[in-house]
């Protein structure tokens, strides 16, 4: 009906000024609240995102017990204020299907080996959401994993990449998200070089499908390198313990 | 909250230990019979909220977020507005809370709060009229229970009452019996601050502000809402066990006291 | 908008008659039902109210067993045809608080540690809904919980007070709840003094805190003379079980 | 209902024991095949609903309450009014009974007794119709079981039947495409009295009104409805066991006959 | 309001052609679920039922075991599509009763007691639904039960009857149901003469309901004739597994 | 699905089995790697739907329904028409599926097969645009699992897509701001037929189409949905594993290869 506004201009400056291959802001806490066990506060563009997690802990009820790992559990879940419109505070359908997405994309990580008849739980609480929230709450959740001094083969990171006036662009924020024409979430391992999510919507050819995914992995080895200064900064850093990672381009 | 669990031995321990301590007029982490934890209010954090407000008292942590909208009044109060106050105890905010609708520790919280903020007629709700009968402004304040460690009922008014009291709403007017927005933006009509006072009885001795500990081996609760002048405008016995009516008539002397304290503190964050 | 109707008339009479102290007409039977362990019917006003009570009784779950006490349950319930328009069946928010506050005022009275391992099970259906449904629904339920023979340390019974066209008056009809200016329920232990429920709303001057709050315990006293009378006659009077007490003032 | 609980060596024993006594046309409670136990009807308790009944069947004690309000008509029957039936057996009512939604033998009763009234056209639905397709008067008939001593269906259709019998309701005319009261009251639209009678066999024996015990050992249940003019007009067999097709021309003639006389009865109570 | 249309011409045709005593056309399958332990598919006029048989299986949860004999489960559902206007997925009061009624018909037939501590599982899923679906239903659960195995008394075969135009007639299609004045669904063990489902909708003469009912008893004996040859040609017979009885009239 | 079970010890023996097999680049029941089982495409079963049709893939069956009446248009794309996928792993389809609402795995299920339908732009829903914000055609398909033997995404996404490439729906005119049957029956606009190509990953080995035995030992599965320009509109990796890079540019030049092939199979049921 309407013509769509433009979301990149002449200039290849995106909405909110960035170029194709810049991600937003990103700020990182960890170790934020007390009961969890570990802990992390992300805000990334608009989004703001509390992980935490708890365990290795006993499995209720006992017939999910596994005899010779951990039971990983995951719920990620939006705040009735976090959106535009009111939301409903019962899961959604969609807020069922992520839970699902970030404990698979998580649990590869996990040496769950080491935790035999436990449950390892995750909590994903999104405060405020902007485009790329699932990602996000990976990035902190890998880090309240860490926090909670889980056994991890590597830490996990993600970004979006997506198609944004035809052009494939790195790290959508919620108008890029919405009128867009495609979002591709994809978490990896970064020292493994592993994909651990990779969720596709929009028409991609063959070749922007190519870029955009390649574009998605790179921009994580940023995010990882984020995640890694923070941890740095928390365990050994002289900075005190709500050290932060801004991120400069 | 249901985030409590409760293991009788390490309780009477406990309650021993507590109660020796409370006789010399002292608690466990030195703070005085009538003394708060540290409290911090911070507002405006959500920029897609009407209004937000995180409150950290202690380790509890709560944060509330409004959300402003038109509907369709009660027919039994066709000229007023509608507020609407809930209360999730997240599963991440304590190792015994559990995902799932709210039990009845959550909805007792989001009652008592809804009622004080309420019955103290801080919102003048007939402002929010704006056809009678047909369509109203709706407020709803949602809190996420993010951590916690003793006195939900308190963080979680604070929290409430600092929000709505920075809180901004669309002007609307009538256009037949619809609503139209003027694209202006008015602030929502606060009248009054009313405060939430909770306080534990344990043995003789009364306390505010419990903490997770306290409230662990506390006999009884009871929380008393004040408004700036001075009256209680709601109040809310809770734990199965009693006072005296000497107690409660010292409870509600205690709140009216600390109301005002906190009351500046409330209002200077809301600036 | 429209004027509030005057509650009190000139001569100090309330809109059904009664001074600003008096209760309305309160009527009670002990021992109504046949299968529970015990049961109360009251009317009291307008309000019709089934109490009963099983137990002690096993528990189920079995998690939810207490090695030194038994566990108090309580459900307090509206039929959908109790109030002026239909109630939906299922439990609302407000009958899931009343629940609560009820068991936590009726607990106080039971000796828990008599009956370890076991549940006691209190129900309080609403047949028709008047002001003060909550307080009468605790004096009946105190009844029922003797008349199955559980050990109690005291009754508890319980009335309002509250503030009409400024004035503190006592127990408030549904009118006076609804377009008074404040309603205490309270209950208590009358034989030692203590109170097991209060819960406030409206606004109180400090003074009208204190008169209302000691007008709520003096009238407690009389519902709990009513309660002493029915058992009276039920174990030892010479009128038949469904002996019944009217108040006379 | 759910609230029978099985022990099968008390029920063998039961059966056998309730079996011998059957042959010889008695009852453990005395009473003969074909007797109801004491039936006590009262109308008009609930002065908040637009009619109620409470019905006492020896033990079993179930009360009605009516609520009339305007509502949408179904979109295949435009012209018709809305008849709801509810039942739930209250968690006071029997040691076995446990609170939460309806269950599958709630859920039967309240269909059965439903149907019973439905199709006997007791109530004249056209009668209900303000505006077609538009807006009809809705009756809620809600039934709560308050003690279960055995015969539901019975009790629970005697209470709805009783109560429609008296109901009153506010007079609505067309205003345009809405509902307006008169403030007129008049009768529902009542033209026919359907009777509700079940009958158990056990054995070879077929029993009327079922009391608990009797419940526990029979191996099947069958409730027929009959109508002013003898007509069956509802129907439903109910346990997992059979009739010969001879047992249930009898339980049809039998339904009738009784049918016949509580009839007499809830006339009565209904004036 | 408008006028009913007639039923049933001039020439005593009903209207798919049919005379009052006539069955629609009806064709079963046996064995068409692999999972499943028994299974069978029934179109009957323009009802298309799948039935599936799970058991004798391990009970769950474990207090619902049954020390002498097999507990025996069934769920009665319609799936979205199968009716007029897109129904709800959630079981509806009507879908709960049905599956009860279904299985207090069937449970009779089966030996429970040689399978104590375990349960057989029906399921009857409508995915298209006429008149008399529950009939329907039930008789292909039969056959389900006899694929699996388990031991029977008898079958169970079903057909309704009702009033149509004033007139008893067999088996009533979705336009006799609803517009038709009566609705009998008859259930019988065919071999032992008895009853073992009855529902009766509708206003019946002590005449018109001996005739309505005798005819539906008469009518079942027919479908289980062709239950039988289902059964021969599947086990016995030279026809494929997938062999089907179509009635002849 | 919820529908299989792990046994570890099994699972392990099988693993090994089949692991060996795959390197020689053969599977259990005598396929090659990227070649699915028996597809057959059956439509117009249910004449009561505006279209159906039953997928068998080796002994995976499902079967989709699809019925269109008009409704609200959703505030954010007032001018489109709603398109709504579920799906219900019947508890008759597996010995370890159960009754009840849907769970994760049948929510990602539907999500990812809608997802498919929605982003491949199958169906333009601008053209069923009735009154812009008023009043919208809409289209639910609902999938019935009826047997569950692996590949669900794949049976399901080809059901959907054959159920809606046959669907006819009444032609709809504004009539103010409602919409009116024309009485005429139109095809329901599909532009594309996207085509789902799920891979498990076993071991460095990927394969089309997993059997259920496939799916209990695979580590990782990838769902790719493509156009008919070899376009990918749609993905979803699944289970907690991993894939490399270069495992992913193998599966998406895969599943445009076998889209191909499965597209024709589609388009010639549909006709």
């Amino acid at each position: 009906m309407e013509a769509k506004r433009k979301l990149i201009d002449d200039k290849g400056k995106r909405l909110d000024g960035r170029t194709w291959d810049q991600l937003r802001p990103v700020k990182i806490e960890v170790g934020v609240l007390k009961n969890a066990d570990g802990s992390a506060f992300i805000e990334w563009g608009k989004n703001k995102i509390m992980a935490a997690v708890y365990g290795p802990k006993e499995v209720h009820p006992k017939h999910e017990v596994m005899p010779d790992r951990a039971v990983v559990r995951c719920r990620y879940h939006m705040a009735p204020f976090s959106v535009d419109e009111r939301k409903n505070p019962a899961p959604s359908r969609r807020e069922i299907e992520i839970s699902k997405v970030i404990r698979e994309a998580l649990e590869p990580a996990l040496v769950v080996e080491d935790y035999p008849r436990t449950a390892i739980e995750i909590f994903v609480e999104v405060l405020q959401s902007d485009g790329g929230s699932r990602v996000a709450g990976i990035t902190a959740a890998a880090l309240a994993l860490a926090d909670a001094g889980i056994n991890m083969r590597d830490l996990v990171c993600g970004v979006s990449s997506g198609i944004v006036d035809g052009q494939v662009v790195l790290d959508l924020n919620d108008s890029e998200d919405k009128e867009g024409s495609g979002d591709m979430p994809v978490a990896i391992m970064p020292n493994l070089g592993l994909v651990t999510l990779l969720q596709i919507d929009g028409i991609y050819t063959p070749d922007h499908f190519k870029k955009a995914f390649e574009l998605a992995i790179e921009g994580g080895k940023r995010i990882y390198e984020m995640q890694r200064q923070v941890l740095l900064q928390k365990y050994f850093g002289s900075s005190p313990a709500e050290s932060t990672a801004e991120e400069q381009e | 909250m249901s985030a409590v669990k409760k293991n009788y031995i390490v309780e009477t321990i406990r309650k021993a230990q507590l109660s020796e301590l409370l006789a010399k007029g002292k608690r466990l982490d030195g703070r005085s019979l009538e003394q708060y934890r540290e409290l911090k209010i911070e507002t405006q954090l959500i920029e897609k909220a009407n209004a937000s407000a995180r409150v950290t008292l202690g380790n509890t942590q709560v944060i509330a977020g409004v959300k402003i909208a038109t509907g369709t009044p009660f027919p039994d109060t066709p000229d007023k507005g509608l507020l609407i106050v809930t209360a999730e105890v997240l599963p991440l905010s304590s190792p015994y809370a559990e995902a799932g609708p709210p039990d009845e520790d959550a909805i007792e919280l989001a009652r008592v709060v809804d009622r004080g903020i309420r019955e103290s007629e801080m919102v003048d709700l007939t402002e929010l009229c704006i056809v009678a009968g047909k369509v109203v402004v709706t407020i709803f304040v949602d809190v996420s229970i993010l951590n916690v460690d003793g006195n939900l009922f308190d963080a979680t008014s604070f929290a409430v009452v600092s929000a709505l009291k920075t809180a901004k709403m669309p002007k609307y007017v009538p256009d037949g019996d619809k609503a139209k927005a003027t694209g202006e933006t008015i602030p929502v009509p606060v009248k009054r601050v009313p405060v939430s006072v909770t306080m534990a009885r344990i043995g003789n001795v009364l306390i505010v502000d419990p903490s997770i500990e306290e409230e662990a081996v506390m006999d009884a609760r009871i929380t008393l809402t004040t408004d700036d002048d001075g009256n209680i405008c709601a109040g809310q016995k809770g734990n199965p066990s009693t006072f005296t009516p000497a107690q409660v008539m010292a409870a509600a002397e205690l709140s009216t006291r600390k109301g005002k304290e906190i009351r500046k503190q409330i209002v200077g964050a809301a600036k």
